[in-house]
């Protein structure tokens, strides 16, 4: 349309740290939990999924607190800031994709250590309803309407999702309790960590953390430059239906 | 007389559309105002902008006193909007139809009674299911949903349409009877010489502004 | 290493999805940056 | 001059008249009952083992009621949507946690029902043996459960009405969250049977469990409904 360019960073020097600081633990990760540090008297070699796998089930716990958090800042604040809206809906996309990889890295870990892909454990029921209820919020997301009807609908439903999680895990948690022996989590699958591997564990941790902020700072710009655009093109509108107007009177 | 519409370069936008653009409208109080344009102008999304259903996005609207940018909710007890929709239950007969909004103002049965009787619609005709009418009874019975409810502001979307000259009449002499008790009418017609003769005012919407 | 495959299909699932992410958020950050006025970046 | 309506008065106009609407169409009766009918045979045919079926009854008749329950709340909102009569509760300004609360309550009625028409299905069609000390506590589960599921279809059957793909939309969302009502209505019935050798007396911690769950999502729609189906 015009030939103004704008500046096409959306970097900025907090964004760029914190994603130097998460290729540099990612980097650790990878060559201290491949390479340097010891196996497992129990698990052997398996363990080592465990230095992706806790941090991204981490990840995935945190993005669902965030999402949590900022709806309830968006309904509770006066002004009803379109940010806390873009914070929720950013971290809830990110939370989505970080679930579905613990489900797979666990999975398969689980097929190592327990034999099973799957165990009707609590704690996997509950990451997996966490994922199809998050599914369930982007999609309420995408419904439609005005920016401040979905920043309402959405934010109702994730304060429901509180709600509910809590009340999928007791049941889940009361249903094994009552017909089984303890889940097959807390058997013999007792890691005893020494001091390079609880490094790692956490460097990980650090560094998945880094990159889901990272990630969530960046979408959510993204969200804000589409909600930007969207008021530009309802300018460019609003301008034509005036020429519309003057040139039909 | 006090101002019961007062809309200020309103924007509303309806799927991403400026539906209404920086429109601005007064209604003074038993004014009757017929809005007149080509479908798509903008006339349905100002009446139901006036009902409080769309969000003003930007530019300043209040109703009966409320201002729609802060509070969309206490304005719609006040306004009785017959849209597109005739908002029946086709499962229902006319009576329970009307029954349920009379319920909800704490009407009397002997007003509903009344209501019926004098859109025509009562004795046999009241008992008959809702979808077993022809368009023009639906209507009918539609406005005599909104005449139990008592409203302030009337917001009529093609109140004409679909009926006979005969039940025409009977709903002019009905919005005139409601305009001298104290009500405000806002039209929207393609009947333009019928609603010109009761109106009290024309304005024409264009491309989503008011123009008089 | 034992269970090689299953750890490199962790690690190889996991990090390829990262970088997908970051390269995807990336693109679609730069696409629109070059079209949103400045003033509409609170950030810069 | 109109007068805000008590939430009470909201909740009884808006109940009856769904079940009037019921009474006269008569669609969940003469459709959804014979369904959940079907569905119930079509889990003999699967199963294919009578002593199977007898053990897992209880958890069958409430997979029948869930998937009722989205066919009775797509209805539910069908009758307000279709010709905009749901718009016009809120340009009326009916309070929403009435229509909630009544809407909640038509829809009790019609799964009470229809579980009862289900239980005595899975007597005759499962051989599932009902003592007299299991009665108290199978009644006391259907009311509580019933009460959670109507509470959570209500809930989303009014953010999803009117939406464009609200026939897939609605048990995406629902699904998941009526999972604990699944796990302990089942269980609590498995009890009430005696079936695999449960006692009576296992099934009332997950009564206690169903009846937390009506009242969170109760109190939740209650304070979100108008939230909900606001534009």
């Amino acid at each position: 349309m015009n030939v103004q360019t704008f500046n096409a960073r959306v970097a900025t020097p907090t964004t760029r740290l914190v994603g130097a600081m998460a290729i540099a633990s990612m980097a650790w990760v990878v060559l201290g939990g491949l390479f340097v540090t010891p196996k497992d008297v129990d698990q052997g070699d398996a363990v080592r999924i465990m230095y992706v796998h806790v941090p991204t089930a981490w990840v995935a716990y945190l993005a669902f607190i965030v999402t949590a958090v900022a709806s309830a800042c968006w309904l509770l604040s006066r002004k009803h800031s379109m940010g806390f809206d873009r914070v929720a809906g950013a971290s809830a996309e990110v939370g989505v994709i970080f679930m579905a990889m613990t489900l797979l890295s666990g999975s398969l870990w689980g097929r190592i250590t327990w034999g099973a892909f799957w165990a009707w454990d609590p704690r996997l029921t509950t990451t997996a309803f966490l994922l199809v209820t998050y599914i369930g919020y982007l999609a309420v997301r995408g419904l439609g309407g005005s920016l401040e009807q979905r920043a309402r609908r959405s934010a109702v439903i994730a304060l429901l999702a509180v709600l509910e999680i809590p009340l999928v895990h007791f049941s889940v948690l009361l249903w094994r309790s009552l017909h089984q022996n303890a889940s097959v989590l807390s058997g013999d699958g007792d890691i005893k960590m020494d001091g390079s591997m609880l490094t790692t564990l956490l460097v990980g941790v650090i560094g998945f953390t880094c990159t889901f902020a990272w990630l969530v700072m960046h979408r959510q710009r993204v969200l804000a430059m589409q909600d930007a655009m969207e008021m530009t093109q309802l300018d460019a509108a609003l301008r034509e239906r005036a020429n519309e107007s003057s040139r039909l009177k | 007389m006090s101002t019961v519409v007062d809309f200020r370069d309103a924007v509303v936008v309806f799927n991403g559309f400026p539906a209404l653009a920086e429109a601005s409208i007064e209604v003074q109080q038993g004014e009757i105002v017929l809005l007149q344009g080509p479908n798509g102008a903008g006339k349905t999304t100002l009446l139901r902008a006036c009902a409080g259903l769309l969000p003003i996005v930007r530019g300043e609207a209040s109703v009966l006193g409320v201002d729609l940018c802060v509070d969309r909710q206490s304005v719609r007890p006040r306004v009785g909007l017959l849209g597109h929709a005739n908002g029946l239950f086709a499962d229902l007969t006319i009576g329970e139809n009307v029954l349920f909004w009379a319920q909800m103002v704490g009407a009397s049965n002997v007003e509903v009674a009344a209501t019926l009787q004098r859109f025509g619609i009562d004795g046999r005709l009241s008992q008959q299911k809702v979808m077993q009418l022809s368009a023009g009874q639906k209507r009918r019975c539609a406005l005599a949903c909104l005449v139990v409810r008592r409203a302030e502001l009337w917001l009529l979307d093609e109140p004409h349409a679909g009926l006979d000259a005969s039940a025409r009449d009977e709903i002019d002499a009905i919005i005139r009877e409601a305009c001298a008790a104290g009500a405000t009418v806002l039209i929207a017609s393609h009947e333009l010489e019928r609603a010109r003769g009761l109106a009290t005012r024309s304005v024409s919407v264009v491309a989503g502004r008011v123009v008089s | 290493m034992d269970h090689l495959g299953f750890i490199a299909a962790v690690y190889g699932s996991t990090f390829v999805v990262i970088v997908a992410l970051v390269v995807r958020t990336v693109a679609q950050g730069r696409a629109l940056a070059s079209k949103v006025a400045d003033k509409d970046k609170p950030w810069t | 001059m109109s007068t805000q309506l008590s939430l009470g008065r909201v909740a009884r106009a808006v109940a009856a008249k769904d079940l009037r609407i019921e009474m006269r169409s008569r669609v969940v009766i003469n459709q959804v009952f014979p369904f959940a009918g079907l569905v119930m045979v079509m889990f003999a045919f699967a199963l294919d083992n009578d002593d199977v079926l007898t053990r897992v009854a209880g958890g069958l008749v409430w997979l029948a009621t869930l998937f009722s329950l989205i066919i009775i709340i797509q209805r539910s909102f069908a009758v307000d949507t279709a010709d905009g009569a749901l718009e016009a509760q809120r340009v009326a300004g009916l309070d929403p946690a009435g229509i909630f609360i009544g809407k909640a309550l038509a829809v009790m009625m019609q799964l009470v029902t229809l579980e009862v028409v289900l239980f005595l299905a899975a007597i005759v069609l499962y051989r599932v043996q009902l003592q007299s000390d299991g009665v108290v506590l199978l009644v006391t589960c259907v009311i509580s459960a019933t009460a959670g599921l109507s509470f959570v279809g209500t809930l989303y059957g009014g953010l999803t009405a009117g939406a464009r793909g609200r026939e897939t939309l609605l048990p995406l969302l629902m699904l998941p969250v009526v999972a604990p009502v699944l796990i302990g209505a089942t269980r609590a019935t498995e009890s009430a049977f005696m079936s695999g050798g449960a006692a009576v007396s296992d099934g009332w911690p997950w009564v206690g469990v169903l009846v937390v769950f009506a009242a969170v999502f109760g109190l939740g729609g209650i304070l979100s409904f108008g939230s909900l189906i606001e534009e």
